[in-house]
């Protein structure tokens, strides 16, 4: 268990190198910088040359580059250009919400995906298996965004029951919080829902017809006993692959739906960051981001070594 | 040795192209998946025929109005007939599509047969791919577009650099497995070069999986072309996209909900179609992998 | 003659979908300490026989006709949850793969317990006890320690030792082995089969083994049943297929077998392939790949013809090829 | 800005409201108001965007401010002493001024804050002219120039990037870097980024003792709400229905439909912010064929301005052929005949004769609805004439960078809203050697110098009716018009009237 541990992580630290240079990397690439934010459209090109000077845009890249390392080294992400604070303390401000909102869509669409996968795929071929399976193809093919904004016509506009945006803490108030959170959750959640629901049917019909269930039913064990001792646990580790999969991805959406649902969160943090050319809050962004994204790889594979003694021996 | 060696006919490893397909035609999921999809590749093909206005016509008298039987979808604040904008949407929705699925294709192979061929360069090669795919792919692209600019040519080129690290770990896992088989071991004892080796035996035999994983990169480059429209990265106007349309009626959203709708209904038929497909393609193709 | 503990008459096993037959008029009966081995080649649907006396076809495949009764009761007219009920207790079978058979997340210790504890409702203390003792009947060494292994921590002949504690924890009556030696080393198939005959004969058992090896029924049973696409085409006492086989496929059969000495690779085959599920022919079924076959052998499939005592084949041409 | 002459009637009753104190003001309150973007400081020197604008404004305080009509006035100094010969500023200070932390304002934390301008502040050019600031006295502060500059007070009172007045010690500090400590009537709270800035009401608010009504950037302000919220909502959709659902008692912006279906609903008052800017259309001066006045005046020709406004701005634009607000004192007429002509054929003559050869040329707008929906309607208008023009869409910071050098693109489409405002000095500066069309323009250039110098303004009225002649007469660029704001409030927000920012004192909530 160590031994794997200690292999996941470096090849994990290795990726994270790789990731420092992209996210460093890119932004050279990207034409325009954060003066421009400062001024408006009459700015002239000496104002902007002054502020870029005063902001230190105009250092060398070179040395951009080596206090980009030693500063990632400590653990610092530098400090962002246009929101007054170090980039760590803006990640973690936002993080509560970003975590809160996919959290609360990773439950939404884990529940009730692997109820609907199971109900399938214990009504193999039957109606209703057939029509959860379109149910989740069709949720699979629906644009979040657009879901979201549909979502705030309908229940915020049309019917005024849930807010439109905006994040409410639970510190502040939780029902405020649950309203917020609401609309966004779920739009988040229908594509990752149809996603389980599809996968744990798959798992699930791959475990069931497989010889040692077969050797369980010949012991004339309970089709629930089966089911619950013999099948959940083996059809554990693809539903924990999809779950960290989903999880990842639901990453990537809270980016768009926290721009949808006005909701402060990292998502929007570094889409705002790249069109201001906050430079810093990119760099760390993308980092925590694929920081956080490999966390949950290898706390995938660390569950699939508890779920799998297979795995331990790798 | 058993009796059942003895009589067991092994069968021919790959399929006729013949028995493929008919078992396609037999799948339900090909069959409506294929009829959705081949309606929108018709609508696109045909859009100057069938559009019943000009797409980009300004016409400030009828800015905003709601369906009726003379603007099925509707027109947007130009005065713009909304289907119409859909119907050649979906033109430029297939390009972004078809290109990102040929890009991908093209490079996502290229870099997956390499690693899984060539064994000094798979790591530096799978970590690279590692490292991208370290980042939400819509992020990815989102900032890619970002440093490109606006256009449909860098939408799909971001598209591509996202879609193309998951192609390639396909593509080499296809290969790690082919490569050891039999009949490339006998190609490589006759004398076959690596290069010929590599294009004759192991990718036409990756060739399902790709197909597989290719239709479904149609439907995400659908969908992600939608996503980076509304983030103001994605084709610009005025020419429509569906995901161009969808954004462009965003501050109208309350008043003329329809700009936003129609071309979403045209995202998710489109979709719907592509992962109809890609399902079929998987069953008859690639039976183990999974969604 | 005592009564047959387990007894089969007129079986037909179908696809559910088409409607095509895998077996067809299946009889057999056997008798507590008796061993019956069916033989086929793959494809001749004698493990779909086996899952069809458990109770447990797949989903797929459906028993259309036929009966099948265990110590006079019938089985067929039971409820699933009748039949299941009488699984472990009163049958139990041993699997071909003894990996993919056993539960890969489970310690095998449990898989054997929990038949114990739910079938013969022993407390979890008196299962560990027993199931220490029965590790320890089927020779697996340091029973103690092996309970706690994962079923991927074991050899593959250690695993069919724990696929066989299973199959007896119960204590049925009629053990059910589908090619219970096929997927393990020379070696250690010998000692397996000796295991499983030491058992029998231990506790009376009705031994039903499937197999496609003649070289097993030689070893260890008592009367063979010859299957052949979906049919019977010869049943008989072992010695006697052996030195007097009557049916062409049987002939073929032991033709194409390895000479004990000879290279234990590529043999002498029968022509031709078995045919297809739903693309039988209308006559005898071998009758394609039959060099005796006549008019008569393509028209209608022959009915069993008994030759010898307890010794019949399904051809016609039996009295003449003698 | 002498008269608002579209919103007077509401600006009159305001200005009666509030002198006559008819109505009983009521103090508390929490509003909320939900502006489109977050301000990319708090510390104003640094910062020219009107997010900023919004919030800093309420915060700090100038030593002049502007008043209603946009002239500069006394705010933070009691008044100015202007030597003879025009180069020596002498301000005494407001005594008794005190900033949110408790202590007084002197002529140490002025000087610091001028200072701290020049160096870092985003428009520091409004002080180019400054040679030295020192502090005569504890209250006094002394300002010498290097030449003689006709607008020295407008560019003090700015409020573009506006020269507030920090306490000293915050001054000493970089960019971006203060604590936000200024002298206006709201305090500094709290800044959540991408959620909002929230201000209280600073009880220790020392009013201007001359002031005698809300007036401009200038003039009394009053109080009565406790906190004022700013929170940035980029999604109109989001705005609006958080609007609806009275989470946000007052919307920077609404689009013309959405004001339209609101104007039914009894519990909202539209406010109409117009003019707020002037919608501009730049030429590449640099590149074939912007810099032939054959093609830009085929262009300015040729387009339909009142299609883009009507597009665009729906219902919330004024035509006008002025590069300054309507009530401006140098607002004239010049240029008239070649606005808004809409003329196809003259325009087809026109380009004849020009050296465009069908080339694809680029329009470049930010990803902002308004700017591409110009930059579509010219392209669609222009196609009428064989003009091929192609979209180029980027977010701003790429745009700004592009737009100010000579390649990457032929038309420019942004809004020009603070120097109309701040009057011609600023409409000038921008095509000043030639930085916004990419080549120099003798005739601009001498007339700038000329207005800066020029004392009197009746004559400083005539250069700049010059320059818009030329503008014009050669489209160095073109303005669509004027298009405003559509601001919309809850009606219990007493005393609103829209301003450059949503002013919070002088209103109360019911």
């Amino acid at each position: 268990m160590l031994g794997f541990l200690t292999r996941r992580l470096a090849g994990a630290f290795l990726v994270l190198l790789l990731v420092s240079v992209l996210s460093f990397g890119i932004i050279w690439l990207v034409p325009g910088d954060p003066a421009a934010v400062f001024l408006d459209a009459g700015a002239t090109p000496d104002q902007v040359e002054r502020l870029r000077r005063e902001l230190g845009l105009d250092k060398p890249l070179a040395m951009q580059v080596v206090e980009w390392y030693s500063r990632i080294l400590k653990g610092d992400l530098g400090r962002s250009i246009l929101l007054s604070r170090g980039v760590t303390e803006a990640i973690i401000e936002r993080l509560p919400v970003t975590l809160s909102l996919a959290g609360i869509s990773l439950v939404l669409s884990v529940v009730a995906g692997v109820a609907a996968g199971m109900v399938a795929a214990t009504k193999h071929g039957q109606p209703v298996d057939q029509a959860v399976m379109a149910g989740a193809l069709f949720g699979l093919s629906i644009p979040e965004f657009w879901l979201g904004l549909v979502l705030i016509v309908v229940f915020a506009v049309q019917l005024g029951v849930l807010p439109t945006g905006g994040f409410v803490p639970p510190t502040e108030s939780i029902t405020g919080w649950i309203r917020s959170i609401t609309l966004p959750a779920i739009a988040l959640a229908v594509v990752h829902m149809g996603f389980i629901a599809r996968m744990t049917r798959a798992a699930l019909l791959e475990v069931l017809s497989q010889d040692f269930i077969r050797t369980a039913d010949s012991k004339g064990l309970t089709r629930l006993h089966i089911l619950l001792r013999h099948g959940l646990p083996n059809a554990l580790i693809p539903i924990l692959t999809v779950t960290g999969i989903v999880a990842g991805s639901l990453l990537g959406g809270t980016v768009i739906i926290e721009q949808v649902f006005s909701i402060p969160g990292v998502g929007r943090l570094i889409i705002g960051a790249i069109l201001s050319r906050d430079f810093p809050v990119i760099q760390g962004g993308l980092l925590f981001v694929a920081l956080v994204y490999l966390t949950i790889n290898l706390l995938v594979d660390i569950c699939y070594a508890i779920v799998d003694p297979r795995v331990r021996l790798e | 040795m058993t009796a059942e060696a003895v009589l067991d006919l092994s069968h021919p490893p790959s399929k006729p192209f013949r028995e493929t397909l008919a078992r396609l035609l037999g799948h339900r999921s090909f069959v409506i998946g294929g009829f959705l999809v081949l309606i929108v590749l018709i609508i696109a093909l045909t859009a100057d025929l069938i559009a019943p206005f000009d797409p980009l016509r300004n016409a400030a008298r009828v800015r905003l109005r709601a369906p009726d039987s003379v603007y099925w979808f509707g027109t947007d604040h130009f005065g713009r007939d909304i289907l119409s904008r859909v119907i050649h949407g979906a033109r430029i929705s297939l390009i972004i599509g078809g290109a990102t699925v040929l890009m991908t294709g093209l490079f996502g192979t290229l870099i997956g047969a390499v690693a899984g061929f060539f064994r000094p360069l798979d790591n530096p090669i799978m970590r690279l791919m590692d490292a991208l795919m370290a980042f939400p792919a819509i992020l990815l692209a989102l900032t890619v577009a970002a440093v490109l600019g606006a256009s449909v040519v860098n939408v799909i080129i971001a598209l591509s650099i996202a879609t193309a690290p998951h192609t390639a770990r396909i593509v080499r896992a296809s290969v790690l497995v082919i490569r050891e088989l039999e009949f490339v071991e006998a190609a490589r004892a006759l004398g076959a070069s690596e290069a010929r080796i590599l294009l004759r035996h192991v990718l036409v035999n990756a060739l399902g999986p790709l197909i597989v994983r290719l239709t479904y990169v149609f439907a995400i480059a659908i969908l992600a072309e939608a996503a980076l429209s509304f983030i103001g990265v994605g084709p610009p106007p005025p020419a429509p996209s569906f995901g161009n349309i969808i954004a462009n009626g965003r501050d109208f959203m309350v008043v003329a909900p329809w700009i936003t709708i129609f071309p979403g209904l045209a995202i998710i038929v489109t979709v719907l179609g592509l992962n109809l497909l890609g399902d079929a393609l998987r069953d008859v193709l690639d039976p183990r992998m999974k969604v | 003659m005592p009564a047959p503990l387990l007894r089969v008459d007129g079986l037909e096993v179908a696809l559910a979908s088409t409607g095509a037959t895998i077996i067809e008029e299946v009889s057999l009966s056997l008798e507590p300490g008796e061993t019956l081995g069916v033989v086929g080649e793959s494809g001749s649907g004698k493990s779909v026989l086996a899952l069809t006396v458990m109770g447990l076809l797949p989903r797929a495949l459906a028993r259309t006709r036929g009966n099948i009764q265990l110590g006079g009761d019938e089985l067929t007219t039971l409820s699933p949850d009748a039949w299941r009920d009488r699984r472990g207790r009163d049958m139990a079978m041993i699997f071909q793969e003894p990996m993919t058979a056993l539960n890969p997340v489970m310690r095998v210790g449990h898989q054997v317990e929990e038949v114990l504890m739910n079938r013969r409702g022993m407390s979890a203390g008196d299962a560990r006890r027993r199931a220490t003792a029965l590790f320890e009947r089927v020779e697996i060494p340091e029973p103690a320690r092996r309970l706690a292994a994962f079923p991927h921590e074991l050899s593959g002949g250690m695993r069919q030792r724990v696929m066989i504690t299973i199959a007896l924890a119960a204590e049925p009556r009629l053990l059910i082995a589908d090619e219970p030696t096929t997927a393990l080393d020379v070696t250690i198939q010998a000692q397996i089969l000796d295991l499983l005959r030491d058992l029998q004969k231990e506790r009376g058992l009705a031994l039903l083994l499937i197999t496609h090896d003649l070289g097993v029924i030689a070893e260890i049973t008592d009367r063979v049943l010859v299957l052949y696409a979906g049919r019977v085409a010869e049943v008989a006492p072992a010695r006697l297929i052996f030195d007097a086989p009557a049916h062409p496929y049987t002939r073929a059969l032991l033709a194409s077998r390895p000479a004990l000495t000879g290279p234990r690779d590529r043999l002498v085959s029968i022509e031709g392939a078995v045919p297809s599920v739903g693309a039988m022919p209308p006559g005898c079924r071998f009758a394609p790949r039959c060099s005796f076959a006549i008019g008569p052998c393509m028209t209608a499939p022959p009915a069993l013809i008994a030759c010898a005592e307890r010794h019949a084949a399904a051809c016609v041409r039996v009295g003449e090829l003698g | 800005m002498t008269r608002r002459i579209t919103w007077s009637a509401l600006a009159f009753a305001a200005a009666a409201l509030a002198a006559g104190s008819a109505m009983a003001q009521k103090k508390g309150g929490d509003v909320v108001i939900a502006i489109t973007q977050a301000p990319p400081a708090v510390d104003a020197h640094v910062t020219s965007a009107q997010a900023a604008r919004n919030i800093t404004l309420h915060i700090f305080e100038t030593l002049y401010a502007r008043d209603e009509k946009a002239q500069p006035q006394p705010e933070l100094a009691e008044g100015v002493n202007i030597s003879a010969d025009g180069l020596t500023y002498v301000f005494p200070l407001r005594k008794g001024v005190k900033f949110h932390n408790g202590k007084e304002m002197t002529s140490a934390d002025v000087v610091a804050s001028l200072e701290r301008y020049r160096k870092v502040g985003a428009s520091a050019t409004l002080l180019g002219q400054i040679d030295t600031v020192s502090a005569s006295g504890p209250y006094e502060v002394t300002i010498k120039l290097k030449t003689v500059q006709s607008t020295f007070l407008d560019n003090l009172s700015s409020p573009r990037a506006p020269i507030a007045i920090y306490p000293a010690e915050e001054a000493a500090k970089a960019a971006n870097q203060i604590n936000y400590i200024g002298t206006g009537p709201y305090r500094f709270v709290e800044y959540k980024p991408d959620s909002h800035v929230k201000l209280v009401r600073y009880d220790g608010y020392s009013q201007n003792p001359k002031a005698t009504g809300r007036d401009g950037f200038a003039g009394k302000k009053e109080v009565y709400l406790d906190t004022v919220t700013f929170r940035f909502m980029p999604e109109a959709g989001a705005r609006n229905a958080a609007f609806e659902a009275g989470e946000v008692h007052l919307v920077e912006t609404v689009d013309g439909p959405t004001a339209k279906r609101f104007a039914n609903n009894s519990k909202i008052a539209i406010h109409k912010a117009l003019p707020f800017a002037l919608q501009v259309i730049k030429f590449n001066h640099a590149q074939a064929p912007g810099n032939d006045v054959n093609f830009r005046l085929a262009v300015q020709t040729a387009i339909d301005m009142e299609e883009i406004m009507a597009i665009a701005f729906a219902d919330i634009y004024q035509m006008d052929p002025s590069w300054l607000y309507p009530g401006s004192h140098a607002h004239n007429d010049a240029g008239k005949a070649r606005y808004n002509t809409a003329d196809l054929k003259a325009a087809k003559a026109l380009l004849d004769k020009s050296s465009y050869k069908k080339e694809k040329l680029i329009f470049m707008v930010d990803s902002g609805r308004q700017n591409v929906d110009t930059a579509t309607v010219i392209q669609q208008r222009l196609k009428e004439i064989g003009i091929d023009i192609e979209l180029k869409v980027a977010d701003w910071p790429t745009v700004s960078k592009i737009g100010f050098t000579k390649e990457g693109w032929n038309f420019w489409a942004h809004g020009f809203g603070i120097e109309p405002y701040e009057g011609p000095a600023s409409v000038m500066s921008p095509w000043v050697n030639g930085t916004s069309q990419q080549a120099k323009d003798e005739k601009i250039d001498r007339l700038f110098d000329q207005l800066n110098r020029e004392m009197d303004v009746n004559k400083r009225k005539a250069l700049f009716t010059e320059f818009q002649q030329h503008m014009w007469d050669n489209a160095i660029a073109m303005k669509a018009g004027n298009y405003g704001l559509f601001q919309v409030a809850t009606t219990r927000l007493k005393n609103f009237t829209p301003y450059r920012i949503p002013r919070m004192w002088g209103v109360w909530l019911e």
